[in-house]
């Protein structure tokens, strides 16, 4: 079970947390071509290793927050909150 | 009954002077207080304890722990059956019944046996070479029946399951001498400690080995042990407590066993010491699974720690140190021990020092053979150093093949093992988690031997007791290819049984690494996977049974409508009145008609409710919703439609603007969680820069419908309603006010059903009381209760589709026919491109239609239109709602229709389970389509 | 194939079967093959096959990075069934069936299929609703499907609880459906494709693609180059990783699929018993192990490990089906690695590179579809052009738009 | 209410105080905090208004004797001009107080949370899941829990806690 430390409220149970994919994703603009557009709705990075997401803390203080997350062993590599870039590889959150 | 034969005269830590009575298989048994089942039964002289899986073989008991391959019985205790439990860990208890496997016709002679004396014809893989003629269905009945080790008895569980939550700095798993000294250490470090044991209750090895610890006695340093720990008020120690998984993030689950029911522990802990011992694992000779025949360890075991002499002539087979030294203690606890037989030229000079003068006889250098016997060992052949067959009669053989470190959680912690030829097993190499192993478990000197099978037939030497699996099938697999050890497994599935391999898979991957040559390093070892050992799944699902298994919502006016004889049903998480009275079909056209006719009052509070302010709320709903309320004046409520990034429809409401940067935002009830969340996600993640405020407030305000030509008199009548007549109280209008009571409420003038309709929210706890004013005042004219059932045909009759009803997952917008409003939309919202995209764009896609039919015919929602005519039929879509209509006396209906929309009075024929109908396509709304009743 | 019998079995006890021959070949790798299929799994296995036996093209190899069969081929629920919504669905999932139907004979390698059917259950009139309009698009797809009553699914189901929190009111059942035994597809195809010329090489990972102005013209293996005309991904939760390698993206989320099984019991449950909205299966092994499961892990996971969370949920949600269960002890837990695609629909045919074919996105439902996966992928490479079972199941149907949604509109995943 | 009663536990439901759930925007976080004395994050605050920590700019007060209007009325008043939203949230919640030695284990059967006396003393708050459902968890002593959950699972959490104690 994955024990996710949210930056508001410290480590906790995953099961109090909603995941909510691939973050990072730019919204095309309307305009934007068929292919662009079912890249930004289909398309994901899915790598084996480390994978850049989010989470809310939904029974917690519902906050959306990034992790990078190791996808085979599962370790956390860094947490940042919405809007933060990706972390560089190996820094610590 | 005779008293238990083979009990010791002294010694073991029971209690002598409390019998205990059992039975096993109906035969009247007694133990004492402090036996095992296992103990209790070699004590009465019980050899044959079970049948083997596969062949039927009689079989002993092996072991004294976890292990124990073949002592798997039925045990019950009075409150009902339960299978598969392990003897050597069961405690005796008065009155106790245990049953072995179901054998025909008895456990001592066994029809099955067939199977084992023709088992030259089902090696490894058998069943993958035939029975495929006709098809393996037609043998498939025969064989089922000979599976399965244990029997289900349905029978009422009285058992009670908890779950418990911890948190601590450090698990010790295991309490022997390791363990409870590494507890020690990390209680004197003021650690919170929690140390979980297996066995009834705590010492391990000390219980019965007589080695010195710290220079003390083994149980006097055990008594002093207890002391302390027992004094650290951040130390506890729980026995019968199995720890079963190691999962991410160092969350480890223990199953807990004792008088209390079972438990299922979920432990947080910031480290684990594992001090789980090692394993003795079964030498290859002929007959080794003969009853009789048990690992020395157990056998010193039973002795020690409860006085039970395992045979009256035993001999001891062995290939390691440790072996003699528990043959010595087994001899100076009063057991017969009349020989040893070690394959080593020579062995440790003190140990057979030792034996000689206690009057063993020594065979070192030997080749152990085979074991003669049909019930019970008789006697064992083996070759002597000078090459000579010898034979030595006995009635049980200690044998010990070596050992092997109990690794399995180290390895689910994603520790790697190395093998460590010195020790003949595998070892702790490291792990990326604060995983510490202490003890035998690190690896334990003095236990390794040579491990080859006996010059005898392969037949005859079984590597897996619980699967039964031999030597030859293991030859078997690897002439076949099947030599990756995740292979060997799978087909010859050695390690697969209730014990997981803990006294096969070492054996298996010696004889793999001798068969192709490798390096056992290079074998590898298979996944250990959870549980480490098997756990009643009911300590698993804990309290998650029947009403915990779901928490279930209760409206606020719940016992109102109970007494109205409301029947409820659970819908989205709640549990609502789906219509009044016994009769179901009676009560719900009932209902319709009330509406119809005078008025109805419907319990809507599940409605989601969710209050959007700041500057940027207009614009953030614009693009939430397709439909724009950015128009919308203050006190005016819109219709609105939520797509997701697909632009596929996901939840319809009503949207109100209370003032100009605040909105109240109406979802459907099974949506108000997910549209809340939803809100929420746009919020922070797209527009975090924005000043924007979302506040579901849907658990605080019921919401009271009342709809019918009446109800506007009816809820006029309520002291300190506003004036209802006043202009500018249209439909969609959104006020404010406050009861005579001090009831504050926010009314809509909002209709579902196409009467007049007034949605009346108010203070949750406020809503019974002005329940039952509305009733008492409606009362007269002819104000009921209506439930859920009742709704969906009064919004069936207005044509109002509901989404995830009338919509699947893959029903866009254009298809509910809202292209108006899609082509009329200026700015970006959600799900706007994806409309674009041809597909989405198709003329004949699956679009909303409503349809008509006689009432005669069988048309009901899941029924598809399908092409009429010949040729192959093909679905053209379904019903997605159908009834009779109690109003307007004819078949009506929702259905989504390949080009519905330009399908309008087209007859379509329709199939539901064989049968055929006609229906035609018609406008959606049904009933009043000029709305004239909404206005009142 | 011949070989394997019951006559054989005789004369081979006479010897104490020491003169099986291996199953397969253990080839080491040619420089150079006409097809090279990444994943010795079920689907690349029997692609190999096909491409052998129905189209003679025999020079053939089928790499894995571990040993055959030991992804999802050996962790998968051993379910074969055919009751699917979209037409498209149906018609390719029945034809698997079939295949299924005479697989044991035509590899010589007894797959142990058993079609006891296969049960779903609703929990309430809407559902129901659901069913029924599922039942009727299978009845309409041509393919056997029954509504059955309460009474009726206590009399198929002894042991099940209709009075659940969340009650059963009916449900449906094909009778085709049922079981087979994973292990012996999986070894059925490889000895098949083996004795046909195929070279099978275990512990050979595929690291990359030699690609030439967008043409495929080989593999980079931990054991060399390899060259290939064409080249075949075959490697079901992975597909992303070696599709990232060869340089396109893929619309699919990996997650980790959750298994259990219980001890072996004496025969307790015929059917397989399947609820949709509880998410829990569960059936009986041969063996007499309950096989049980639903749930995947709720986040990306490549993590082939038992998850906590999951089995607590599946287990209270077998036990509100089947109380009778709650004494049965848990023996294991496993996890396999599911590639999810947003429409819960494989992608079958050409990629963006020339001469690389992709066969995944099978979520949790690939092993009942090993043979006509590897039929009409066989077809698929031979003739440059997608099978036409599969035509729609097309990488590029996501920019249209074309989702064949099997998920939403039958409202459960396969 | 019914209330329920086991060695080391008691449990009682304790509605009827004014509740009002107040957002600001994150920009005018601090500035609320500073004007309303708002608790800080994962505590109770014993300031009056009394607020718990709810989640970055968000806080659930209770009204000391005063009704809802009122205590929306100050919070409007001492935050003029910060974009905020104050509601009435005092039908929303059902409040119960669980007590007793046994308190920590008995909520312990149904959360994660760390309720270890060291690290959830008297003062702490979270927001949880417990039981499966929504849970706002106070520590208002050494053995002494304030618990709300949204209202209409009030029946269901009472069963639970009532079970446990059986």
């Amino acid at each position: 079970m994955l024990r996710i430390p949210c930056p508001w409220c410290g480590v906790r149970d995953e099961v109090e947390y909603r995941f909510g994919g691939e973050s990072h994703l730019e919204r095309p603009a309307p305009d934007a071509a068929d292919a662009h557009w079912a890249d930004y709705l289909f398309n994901r990075d899915n790598p084996s290793g480390v994978h850049h997401e989010r989470w809310c803390h939904s029974y917690g203080c519902g906050q959306w927050f990034n992790l990078a997350r190791d996808t085979v062993t599962h370790q956390i590599i860094a947490v940042y909150r919405m809007g933060e870039p990706k972390p560089a590889a190996g820094e610590d959150g | 009954m005779a008293g238990p034969s083979y009990r010791l005269p002294e010694g073991g830590w029971i209690d002598r002077s409390r019998p205990l009575a059992f039975t096993f298989n109906g035969r009247r048994l007694q133990g004492c207080a402090g036996d095992t089942l296992a103990s209790a039964l070699l004590a009465a002289g019980i050899a044959v304890v079970g049948r083997s899986f596969k062949l039927h073989r009689p079989r002993g008991v092996l072991a004294a722990s976890a292990e124990e391959p073949n002592a798997l019985v039925t045990v019950d205790r009075g409150d009902g059956p339960v299978p598969l439990a392990r003897a050597t860990l069961t405690p005796l208890s008065e009155g106790l019944r245990a049953e072995s496997r179901r054998v025909f016709p008895a456990l001592g002679f066994d029809l099955a046996r067939i199977i084992d004396y023709t088992r030259a014809l089902w090696p490894a893989g058998f069943y993958n070479k035939t029975f495929k003629w006709p098809s393996w269905h037609a043998y498939e009945w025969a064989l089922r029946r000979m599976a399965g080790l244990g029997r289900l008895v349905p029978a009422p569980d009285p058992t009670r399951y908890r779950h418990v939550n911890v948190h601590c700095d450090v698990l010790v798993v295991g309490a022997g001498p390791a363990g409870l000294t590494a507890a020690l250490a990390a209680a004197r470090a003021g650690e919170d400690v929690l140390v979980a044991e297996q066995a009834a209750e705590p010492g391990g090895s000390l219980e019965y080995d007589p080695e010195p610890v710290e220079g003390q006695p083994p149980r006097e340093w055990l008594a002093q042990a207890l002391v302390e720990l027992a004094r650290h008020p951040n130390v506890r120690l729980v026995c019968g407590a199995t720890v079963a998984g190691c999962y991410d993030h160092g969350v480890l689950t223990i199953h807990g066993t004792g008088d209390a029911g079972e438990s299922w522990w979920k432990v947080r802990a910031g480290r684990v010491v594992l001090a789980t011992g090692a394993i003795e694992q079964p030498l290859l000779f002929g007959n080794n699974d003969l009853p009789g025949i048990m690992l020395a360890g157990a056998v010193h075991r039973y002795a020690a720690r409860y006085g039970v002499a395992c045979g009256r002539r035993v001999i001891g087979v062995v290939n390691n140190d440790l072996g003699w030294r528990a043959l010595l203690a087994l001899s100076r606890a009063g057991v017969e021990v009349v020989a040893v037989i070690d394959p080593r030229p020579m062995p440790d000079r003190a140990l057979s020092a030792a034996a000689a003068e206690r009057g063993i006889a020594l065979h070192v250098g030997a080749t152990p053979l085979t074991a003669h016997g049909s019930r019970r060992v008789r006697s064992f052949d083996f070759i002597t150093a000078d090459g000579g067959r010898e034979r030595v009669e006995c009635d049980a053989i200690a044998m010990s093949g070596g050992f092997s470190p109990t690794l399995n959680l180290y390895a689910q912690a994603g520790g790697r093992l190395r093998h460590d030829p010195r020790l003949a097993s595998f070892v702790p190499a490291d792990c990326r988690r604060p995983v510490e192993v202490v003890g035998a478990a690190a690896g334990i000197t003095g236990g390794a031997g040579p491990i080859a099978p006996a010059p005898v037939a392969s037949t005859s030497q079984w590597v897996d007791y619980l699967y039964d699996v031999t030597v030859a099938d293991v030859e078997l697999a690897v002439r076949e290819g099947f030599d990756s050890i995740e292979h060997l497994k799978r087909y010859t599935t050695v390690g697969m049984g209730p014990d997981q391999g803990k006294t096969s898979n070492r054996n298996a991957l010696a004889l793999v690494a001798a068969l192709t040559g490798r390096d056992p390093g290079a074998v590898g070892t298979t996944t250990c996977r959870p549980p480490y050992q098997p756990v009643t799944l009911g300590a698993i699902a804990g309290d998650r049974r029947g009403d915990f298994y779901a928490p279930a919502r209760r409206l606020p006016g719940h016992d109102w409508h109970a007494r109205q004889g409301a029947e409820f049903e659970d819908f989205a998480g709640w549990k609502r009145p789906a219509w009044y009275g016994r009769d179901r079909d009676a009560g719900i056209a009932h209902e319709v008609g009330r509406v119809r006719q005078a008025a109805g009052l419907f319990d809507a509070s599940p409605l989601g409710k969710i209050e959007v302010k700041g500057p940027a709320a207009a614009e953030f709903l614009d693009f939430i919703y397709l439909t724009a309320v950015s128009g919308l004046k203050p006190g005016r409520a819109r219709y609105a439609v939520m797509l997701n990034e697909n632009g596929v429809v996901i939840d319809d409401g009503v949207c109100a603007r209370l003032t100009d940067d605040h909105f109240l935002v109406g979802t459907s009830a099974a949506n108000a969680g997910r549209v809340a969340h939803w809100l929420e996600e746009w919020r922070q993640c797209e527009w975090s820069r924005r000043e924007l405020i979302v506040a579901p407030v849907t658990e605080q305000w019921a919401v009271i419908t009342v709809a019918g030509p009446r109800a506007r008199a009816i809820v006029q009548a309520l002291p300190g309603m506003i004036d209802l007549d006043a202009g500018g109280l249209a439909p969609m209008s959104q006020r404010a006010g406050r009861l005579d009571d001090g009831t504050r409420y926010r009314l809509q003038t909002i209709s579902f059903s196409g009467e007049a309709s007034f949605e009346l929210s108010l203070p949750a706890d406020r809503a019974p009381a002005v329940i039952e004013r509305l009733a008492e005042i409606g009362a007269p004219a002819g104000l009921g209760p209506i439930g859920v059932e009742a709704l969906l045909v009064l919004r069936l009759e207005k044509g109002h589709p509901i989404v995830g009803i009338d919509t699947d997952g893959t029903t866009n917008a254009l298809d509910l026919g809202f292209g108006r409003i899609v082509a009329g939309r200026k700015t970006d919202f959600v799900g706007a491109r994806s409309l674009a995209r041809p597909a989405d764009r198709s003329a004949d896609r699956r679009q909303l239609v409503g349809i008509e039919f006689d009432p005669s015919a069988a048309v009901v929602a899941g029924a598809h239109f399908v092409t009429a005519g010949a040729g192959p039929r093909r679905s053209e879509g379904f019903v997605t709602s159908a009834g009779i209509s109690p109003t307007l006396g004819k078949g009506i209906g929702l259905g989504l229709l390949e080009g519905g929309h330009r399908r309008r009075g087209e007859l379509v024929s329709v199939f539901d389970q064989g049968r055929r109908a006609t229906v035609r396509v018609v406008d959606r709304c049904f009933y009043d389509p000029g709305g004239a009743r909404i206005r009142g | 194939m011949r070989g394997y019998s019951f006559p054989a079995l005789v004369r081979h006890a006479l010897t104490g079967h020491r003169r099986w021959p291996p199953a397969w070949r253990s080839p080491e790798p040619k420089k150079s093959y006409d097809v090279v299929i990444v994943g010795a799994g079920g689907h690349g296995l029997a692609t190999a096959y096909y491409l052998a036996r129905n189209h003679g093209v025999t020079d053939v190899a089928v790499l894995d990075k571990g040993w055959l069969g030991g992804g999802n081929s050996g962790r998968n629920t051993q379910v074969t069934r055919s009751n699917y919504f979209w037409p498209q669905s149906a018609a390719f999932y029945d034809r698997s069936l079939k295949l299924y139907e005479r697989l044991g004979q035509e590899l010589n390698f007894n797959v142990m299929l058993s079609q006891r059917g296969i049960l779903t259950l609703a929990h309430s009139r809407h559902e129901l609703e659901g069913l029924r309009r599922w039942t009727n698009a299978i009845l309409i797809n041509g393919i056997d499907s029954e509504l059955l009553t309460p009474d009726e699914i206590k009399r198929e189901v002894p042991l099940i609880n209709l009075d659940a929190r969340f009650p059963i009111v009916g449900g449906f059942i094909q009778r085709r459906g049922g079981l087979s035994r994973h292990d012996a597809v999986v070894w059925g195809y490889a000895r098949a494709a083996s004795a046909l010329g195929v070279d099978i090489v275990q512990r050979c990972e595929v690291t990359g693609f030699d690609i030439e102005d967008g043409r495929v013209r080989g593999v980079q293996t931990r054991r060399g180059a390899i060259a290939a005309g064409r080249v075949c991904l075959a490697v079901a939760g992975h597909t992303s990783v070696l599709a990232a390698r060869a340089g396109f993206r893929v619309p699919i989320t990996s997650m980790a699929l959750q298994a259990m099984v219980t001890e072996p019991l004496e025969p307790c449950l015929g059917t397989v018993v399947l609820s949709p909205v509880i998410h829990s299966y569960v059936a009986q092994s041969d063996r007499g192990e309950l096989v049980f499961g639903g749930g995947a892990d709720v986040y990306t996971s490549y993590a082939q490990r038992g998850a906590l969370p999951v089995l607590e949920d599946n287990v209270a949600a077998l036990l509100e089906l089947f109380p009778a269960f709650s004494r049965l002890k848990l023996m294991r837990q496993w996890a396999g690695i599911v590639d999810i695609t947003p429409d819960t629909t494989p992608i079958m045919g050409r990629t963006p590179v020339k001469g690389l074919y992709l066969n995944g996105g099978w979520g949790t439902g690939g092993y009942k579809a090993i043979p006509a996966g590897g039929e009409t992928m066989a077809h698929t490479i031979v003739n440059d052009q997608a099978h036409p079972l599969i035509a729609d199941f097309s990488l590029e149907r996501f920019a249209r738009g074309a989702l064949i949604d099997e998920g939403a509109a039958a409202g459960v995943a396969h | 209410m019914a209330e329920h009663a086991s060695p080391g536990v008691e449990i009682a439901r304790a509605d009827g105080r004014t509740l009002v759930s107040l957002r600001v925007v994150a920009a005018a976080a601090k500035a609320a905090r500073e004007r309303l004395g708002l608790s800080e994050p994962g505590r109770v605050g014993q300031s009056d208004p009394c607020s718990i920590w709810l989640g970055p700019g968000h806080w659930l007060l209770f009204g000391g004797g005063i009704g809802p209007e009122e205590l929306i009325g100050r919070c409007v008043e001492s935050l003029g001009g910060l974009v905020h939203l104050a509601v009435d949230e005092s039908a929303a919640w059902a409040v119960w107080q669980v007590s007793g030695a046994g308190a920590r284990d008995a909520l312990a059967r149904g959360t994660g949370l760390d309720l270890r006396p060291a690290r959830f003393a008297a003062g702490a708050s979270a927001r949880t899941r417990l039981a499966g459902i929504a849970a706002v968890v106070a520590a208002l002593g050494e053995d002494r829990f304030q618990v709300l959950i949204e209202r209409s699972h009030a029946a269901y959490f009472g069963a639970w806690m009532a079970d446990g104690m059986r």
